[in-house]
């Protein structure tokens, strides 16, 4: 098996095939099922492996993952983790809330953990939800004060900056939500224009949109879209623009042109839960990633950033981390 | 509102057009020698995976393009072998070609390259401007800086063209495609030229493929062509199996797909604007365009009993 | 015998070309082909599960491949099942949880009639009209509809009127009445639904019984192979050419409130089953006989799950189900190559004894 | 003379049939050489070896003395060999031009069209086959593409030409132009083979004639020691009777009257102009006329298939002019089409389905919308024995039938559903003698209980053996309505002209 993936620095060079029997007998079996975006989608059930895959090789779980194809696999997919006795099996996404509703409580003993929705009626349901708007926020106060300070090189006098978003969905929006705010806060009169492409994967779609944007004048772009972001990004960085990246750290994506990510720590939560599922100190309920937490955040900050900007989106944070700034997760 | 005014829309119209426009005359020649092509999606992507790999592993583009035809050549060589060899069902096996492509390409960019995709670093073709042209006021912003496949794209419609409807070959193709029995009693080789009819399809359909990962972009993703493949077919049909016509039924598609990320952003959901370029071809369909037909052997494997 | 031999023969012959070619593939890449095709076969008929399992994922397409199916027969060529089947599936959810009170058998009729009706105007409608009167293809017209009909069913839960009231994109779950029950929940632990299952074998018995024993299946396959001749005969071309497109959507559309009711109960976003793609195949591999649908589809729903399980038991990228499913699907559609090489390779071993005995 | 092709022993076996089983042949250089037959007998299979169209199961092909195994047409064209194939190998969606030149156009890469329109013309010319080089296929008459399909065998300047029914289709003035282009290729010492059901043009133009019954050659015989009648017989293998016997005619009501009928075809030219026309009953009606001149567009108008542009058509006392196809089906009206693969049958369907075409919403056919599939299949077993259908199977697809026994599929439909009046539109074209002898008698005895017969046809013969009156079509007029018993070729012949003989005929 190629390995290829840049996920992780360990030396471990356990391949990610056909998992070697060598663990202890009775080590954690771990389930992924992802939701129909698949594991490329370049957001969260990518980062969702990313974390199981840090659990394969720090905690000797081991782990296997199933990608739905249609929305009516997730129940199957869901029981058949279960039903094999995996004593974790993690569900990827909103879209599988009813699902893991059910499946819980048809196999009481078996842990799970849903991405991105919150489940608090079962004792056997972890949830796992992001601030990801507290991430936007920061985003977005960060392109309102380089707009307004036109503090990179080739801002144009406009303050106008796009966000591309994949869909119109929560994991989406969070993001969405908190940029605009951001943005307002340090940018009043700037015009944030909002446009959503319905693919998460259609790229050449992302850099029509992201073109389209850029020639109302947007000259930072902060597309929430997966795979189709990633052709924004791109079109971003052959007219010389800028991009915020989401999820991860995309900042390697355009090196030149990515002024920081809106990040969410699906990994850590997969990991974290793992752990506790090792540990016996699983429990139900719900858990919040956000700022205060790490659980959300910014990535790698370009280097021509103002000192400035950087401390003043620090001050941001420690507001929000405080409390004193209440981020919304409604879109505009 | 001054939408139109702004040259950007007509840009991105012609872009757009690029990876319609290509599959669709692809599939222009294939079902003009009477085999019905739906395999251009798959082709695509196998273009379109294979050029963003090889243009990585060899550090050229045009490698990379290069090898996106070679591929998408061999692919739609197989599409052939079994529509004209084995007279095997032709829409059955276009399929067949594209859930096996949908496949082998996420299957590949998993194994070969990991989840995070192909590298950045990966090269692509050219934008180009045309020295003089684009001087010219509000046109000439249209054909600046665009990709270089976007000029081969007008190219190839004109030489498709001149091919079919001038040339002896393309008489003796279109032959084929109507009357494949009255074409062999002429002593014409038909299956030759079918096989000759797919694998333009197949090359062209790479193409478009490979202007997506390589041409806009320098990476892929799965699934990247989006149903673009099957948007063909339908230009291919509403350009009533001709050259030109596919070209503006892709460049109409274009036109709406840009149309409808325009008007976005004035509170109307993007879900309903985006059934624009979809609701604007069944209307040009009916409207404008009528009846179009077929060439009669079209999708009929020719098998003489000798 | 000797007939129904060779007709099996082919497609076996052809699965198993496939499994070997995919098998290779599947090695080059550091897997064993052994355990991947164990995990794929065990997944789609292991167990009870496993076969129930297998049965429901095959119910639409098998409903949808029986639309496609009639359309073929008639002369066309239906692309678009998958809007047809998401537009049926939207507005037998809202029937199903808008109206309450109602005794749940009456409910459940009510949901599928009102798929299947909504199904046969999306597909048929204009379509229909367009192809009978204009002359447009229904090839591009069913596949336009498609995608409107889709990010129609997107826009209904995206903010649109059919949004759970709350964050999420879904739709209000139907009222429990209308949940098709499961077929005993311990023995067979999947979402297997009888009803579901009757109302399938019931769909392509009808199917069958229209196409080939009622006039309306006469009219519609005599337009479907020639239309001259089915004016000669007197019959209303246009008209047929509407009523296949119809039926071709009710079908669609049944399958989109059967999997509703049976399995999802909500609108869920997503929207990425691809049914009435692979139906094209069920269908055409079916060579559109309804009893054959019924039969690829299955084949079909146990390429999904086995599949699934694949990828949980032996690691192997989903995507690898796509390669196997298109190679077998090639393979199939090819045998007819089979008979041949068998032939050629009698004929190449008799010259070889030939040669030998000279 | 030398013979310039040996056929000797060829076989073709086709899976359930032997199509050619044992056939020997020899052809001399400038010899003019008939091929008779039964349908179904073997001809166009052995003359598709010939041109490689068709690999022989076994035997030899000699061709000037060499064994030659051609593999595909290609071959045969290029040692020399034209055929002109009875059902047309035509491009409808090309021009003529494009037809005749296709496999060797002029030109490099490029196609030359001017000059390919410029060689046709001048062959056109030259063969006084009077053609627009640049019309479409699409838009010829039939007649007018036969004469493109003799073109193609022309254009290629071959050494050996086959002629396969090339008259079926021909107006008596073209065939006789045919024939000089044939006596000219023989004075050129080009040996040519032709296939006709016709004796007299047989007798006509042929040296020798080969005569096949199933597969078989049953002898090769000099024409001019050969009586149509002697080769008739050999052909069937029983005596077989040429001429037709009929009664006097018992004229009835009328039972069809069109009153300044003008129909549009379907590239909306007019074709029929005008015309006033009385079917009785007890009669046959001949239509004759040239092709082209809306004899054809007529049957379709009265059948429903063309919607009259003006007039007024009664059927039985009644106005039917806005009825639908069905509605007249339903009042008595039964119709042989011109295009039997076209209109008159649907090729994937089997017999049982072909032979309810008509009726399946009557019983005992169907009842309440469903298909009575044993009610019908007996009717069609009953129809197959009174009419002779080979293969008697009721299971077998209309398309594995031969063209004769396709015709009587459609023929025993029409008549056996007791109509009021039929529309014979071509019923023998392209049938052997038996089979013609068969269908003119099932015409006669429709006729003889008292139905009208509309007999649309392009053969001067039968029209002139079968109908009681005889109306002459010219551009969509009648020019003239004449007592079909005292008749003559030359009076019709001129009348289909558009010239009328003397005022008194049409005063009758
Ligand atoms: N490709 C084929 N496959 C199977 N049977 C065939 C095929 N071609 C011809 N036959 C059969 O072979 C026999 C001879 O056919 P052929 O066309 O040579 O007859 P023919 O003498 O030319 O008749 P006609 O006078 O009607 O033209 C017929 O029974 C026909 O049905
Ligand atoms: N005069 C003619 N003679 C023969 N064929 C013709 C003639 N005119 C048209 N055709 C046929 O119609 C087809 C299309 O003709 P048309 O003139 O539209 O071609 P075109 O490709 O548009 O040519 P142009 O370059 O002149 O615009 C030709 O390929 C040919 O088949
Ligand atoms: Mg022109
Ligand atoms: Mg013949």
């Amino acid at each position: 098996a190629g390995c290829g993936t840049n996920s992780t620095g360990g030396s471990t060079s356990a391949g990610n095939a056909a998992g070697s029997a060598s663990g202890s007998t009775s080590s954690l079996k771990v389930g992924l099922v992802t939701d129909t975006g698949g594991l490329n989608d370049n957001s969260f059930n990518h980062l969702a492996y990313v974390g199981l895959q840090k659990a394969e090789q720090q905690l000797g779980v081991k782990g296997s993952v199933v990608q739905s194809q249609s929305e009516s696999d997730y129940v199957p997919n869901l029981s058949k983790y279960a039903q094999q006795g995996y004593g974790l099996v993690i569900a990827v996404g909103y879209l599988m809330h009813d699902a893991v509703e059910q499946v819980a409580k048809e196999y009481p003993k078996t842990d799970f953990l849903i991405i991105d929705d919150s489940i608090t009626d079962r004792p056997n349901v972890s949830s796992a939800i992001f601030k990801s708007e507290e991430a936007g926020y920061l985003a977005g106060a960060m392109a309102g004060l380089l707009q307004t300070g036109h503090s990179l090189k080739g801002l144009n006098s406009q303050n106008v900056v796009g966000v591309i978003g994949g869909q119109d969905i929560p994991p989406v929006d969070s993001y969405i939500a908190g940029f605009q705010q951001g943005f307002k806060k340090e940018d009043p009169t700037g015009k944030v224009l909002l446009q959503y492409t319905n693919s998460f994967t259609d790229q050449a779609l992302g850099s029509q949109y992201a073109q389209n944007q850029m020639s109302q004048g947007a000259d930072i772009i902060f597309p929430v879209a997966g795979g189709c972001g990633i052709g924004a990004i791109n079109a971003v960085k052959s007219a010389g623009k800028y991009a915020i990246g989401v999820d991860t750290d995309q900042a390697y994506l355009a090196p030149q042109n990515v002024i920081t990510s809106a990040m969410k720590g699906v990994d850590t939560s997969v990991f974290d839960t793992v752990k506790s599922v090792q540990s016996n100190t699983f429990h139900s309920g719900v858990t919040n990633f956000d700022l205060k937490g790490n659980g959300v955040g910014l990535g790698k900050v370009l280097s021509g950033v103002p000192q400035s900007v950087i401390d003043k989106v620090n001050a941001l944070k420690q507001e929000i981390e405080s409390g004193k700034i209440q981020v919304s997760a409604n879109v505009q | 509102m001054n939408i139109f005014a702004d040259p950007q829309i007509w840009a991105s119209t012609l872009s757009m057009a690029v990876p319609l426009a290509l599959p669709a005359i692809g599939g222009t020649f294939s079902e003009r020698t009477g085999v019905v092509n739906v395999a251009m999606e798959g082709i695509m992507l196998m273009g379109a995976f294979f050029g963003v790999a090889f243009a990585y592993w060899t550090g050229s583009a045009w490698i990379g393009l290069l090898m996106a035809l070679v591929i998408g050549g061999l692919t739609s060589a197989a599409f052939a072998w079994g529509a004209i060899r084995v007279s095997a069902d032709q829409v059955v096996l276009g399929m067949a070609i594209n859930i096996f492509a949908g496949g082998i390409t996420a299957f590949l960019l998993d194994t070969v390259f990991g989840f995070n995709g192909t590298p950045v670093s990966t090269p692509k073709l050219p934008n180009v401007s045309i020295p003089g042209i684009d001087k010219i006021p509000y046109i000439g912003e249209i054909f600046t800086n665009q990709s270089i496949l976007v000029y081969v794209m007008i190219l190839i419609v004109i030489l498709s063209h001149w091919f079919l409807f001038h040339t002896r070959l393309g008489l003796r193709m279109r032959s084929v495609g109507e009357n494949p029995l009255a074409a062999d009693t002429v002593g014409i080789n038909v299956w030759r030229l079918r096989y000759s009819g797919v694998i333009i399809g197949g090359l062209l359909s790479a193409l478009g493929g490979a202007y997506l990962s390589i041409g806009v972009l320098n990476s892929f993703s799965v699934n990247m062509t989006n149903g673009r493949g099957y948007i063909a077919l339908a230009a291919m049909i509403f350009g009533k199996w001709t050259p030109f016509g596919a070209f503006g039924a892709a460049l109409l598609f274009g036109f709406s797909t840009a149309l409808g990320i325009v008007l976005q952003g004035h509170g109307v959901s993007s879900n309903l604007l985006q059934m624009i370029p979809y609701g604007l071809t069944i209307l040009a369909l009916t409207g404008l365009v009528g009846r179009s037909t077929p060439p009669a052997a079209d999708g009929l494997p020719y098998e003489p009993k000798r | 015998m000797k007939a129904l031999r060779s007709t099996i023969l082919g497609p076996v012959v052809a699965t198993l070309l496939a499994m070997v070619i995919g098998g290779i593939l599947v090695s080059a890449m550091g897997y064993n082909p052994f355990v991947v095709y164990g995990s794929l076969v065990s997944g789609a008929f292991g167990n009870a599960i496993s076969v129930g399992n297998t049965i429901t994922a095959s119910i639409p397409l098998i409903l949808c491949g029986l639309g496609i199916a009639i359309a073929f027969q008639s002369g066309l060529f239906n692309i678009g099942a998958d809007g047809q089947y998401w537009v049926s599936a939207a507005a037998s959810v809202w029937v199903g949880y808008h109206f309450t009170g109602l005794p749940g058998w009456l409910h459940i009729i009510f949901c599928l009639v009102v798929g299947m009706l909504v199904g046969a105007i999306w597909g048929g409608i204009i379509p229909g009209l367009t192809k009978a009167y204009v002359g447009s293809s229904e090839v591009i017209t069913t596949m336009m509809l498609s995608y409107i009909g889709i990010l129609l069913a997107r826009y209904l839960i995206e903010g649109g009127p059919m949004q759970q009231k709350g964050f999420n994109p879904e739709s209000p779950q139907i009222a429990q009445n209308t949940q098709l029950p499961y077929f005993n929940q311990t023995l067979m632990q999947s979402q297997l639904s009888l009803v579901a299952v009757a109302i399938t074998i019931l769909a392509a018995v009808a199917a069958w019984f229209l196409l080939y024993k009622t006039t309306m299946g006469y009219q519609l396959r005599a337009v479907g192979f020639n239309q001259r001749a089915a004016r000669y005969a007197g019959m209303r071309v246009t008209l047929f050419t509407i009523i296949a497109l119809c039926l071709s959507g009710l079908f669609a559309g049944l399958a989109g409130a059967v999997q509703m009711l049976g399995v999802d109960h909500q609108l869920l976003d997503g929207f990425s089953s691809n049914y009435g793609y692979t139906a094209i195949v069920v269908a055409l591999l079916a060579r559109n006989n309804p009893f054959g649908v019924l039969l690829a589809g299955l084949f079909f729903g146990a390429l999904t799950t086995g599949g699934q399980n694949m990828q949980i038991v032996s690691n192997v990228p989903a995507a690898l189900t796509d390669v196997l499913q298109g190679l077998i699907i090639f393979f199939v559609a090819c045998e007819r190559i089979i008979p041949q090489i068998i032939q050629w390779y009698r004929r190449r071993r008799s010259l070889h004894s030939s040669v030998a005995a000279s | 003379m030398e013979n310039f092709l040996e056929v000797i022993d060829l076989k073709k076996w086709f899976p359930g049939v032997k199509a050619n089983d044992g056939v020997n042949l020899t052809l001399k250089r400038g010899e003019v050489h008939a091929i008779l037959g039964e349908n179904g007998a073997g001809k166009s299979t052995l003359m598709k070896m010939i041109y490689g169209l068709l690999e022989p199961t076994s035997g030899e092909i000699r061709l000037a003395g060499q064994a030659v195994h051609f593999r595909s047409p290609r071959e045969a064209i290029h040692a020399g060999i034209g055929m002109v194939h009875q059902h047309f190998m035509l491009i409808p969606a090309l021009t003529v031009a494009e037809n005749v030149v296709l496999g060797d156009e002029p030109g490099g890469v490029n196609y030359n069209r001017r000059e390919a329109v410029k060689r046709v013309r001048e062959l056109s010319e030259k063969y006084g086959l009077d053609i627009d080089p640049t019309a479409k296929i699409s838009q010829l008459s039939v007649g007018l593409q036969q004469r493109v399909e003799i073109l193609k065998a022309f254009y290629r300047k071959a050494r050996l030409i086959i002629l396969d029914e090339p008259t079926a289709l021909l107006t008596p003035q073209e065939t006789r132009e045919l024939f000089n282009i044939v006596r000219s290729l023989k004075a050129e010492g080009t040996p040519v083979l032709f296939i006709s059901h016709k004796l007299d043009e047989v007798k006509e133009i042929s040296d020798r004639v080969t005569v096949m019954r199933a597969g078989k050659t049953v002898d090769t015989v000099s024409t001019s020691g050969a009586t149509p009648q002697d080769l008739a017989n050999m052909m069937v293998g029983r005596e077989v009777v040429l001429r037709v016997e009929k009664k006097d005619a018992e004229l009835g009501a009328p039972v069809l009257q069109l009153n300044d009928v003008k129909v549009r075809d379907k590239s909306k030219n007019l074709r029929v102009k005008g015309i006033t026309l009385e079917l009785r009953r007890g009669e046959i009606l001949g239509l004759a006329g040239i092709d082209g001149n809306g004899q054809f567009e007529l049957a379709d108008a009265i059948a429903g298939l063309l919607k009259p542009e003006g007039g007024q058509i009664v059927f039985d006392g009644a106005d039917i002019t806005h009825l639908s196809p069905a509605q007249r089906t339903e009042r008595g009206i039964a119709y042989v089409p011109q295009d039997r693969h076209a209109d008159g049958l649907v090729l994937e369907f089997d017999l049982v389905e072909n032979t309810i075409l008509r009726d399946f919403r009557k019983r005992p056919y169907s009842k309440s919308g469903v298909i009575r599939r044993g009610a019908s299949e007996d009717y069609t077993k009953r129809l197959i024995q009174e009419f002779d259908v080979r293969p008697p199977h009721p299971s077998r697809k209309a398309s594995e039938l031969s063209g004769g026994n396709q015709q009587k599929v459609i023929l025993a439909r029409e008549v056996s559903r007791g109509p009021m009046m039929l529309i014979a539109a071509q019923p023998t074209r392209g049938l052997d003698v038996g089979a013609i002898e068969g269908i003119h008698r099932q015409l006669i005895r429709l006729r003889d209980e008292g139905k009208g017969v509309l007999l649309v046809s392009l053969e001067m013969d039968e029209i002139l053996s079968l109908s009681d009156r005889i109306a002459v079509i010219h551009d969509g007029q009648i020019v003239d309505v004449v007592p079909g018993d005292t008749a003559t070729r030359e009076q019709i012949g001129l009348l289909m002209t558009g010239t009328r003989a003397n005022a008194e005929v049409s005063s009758t």
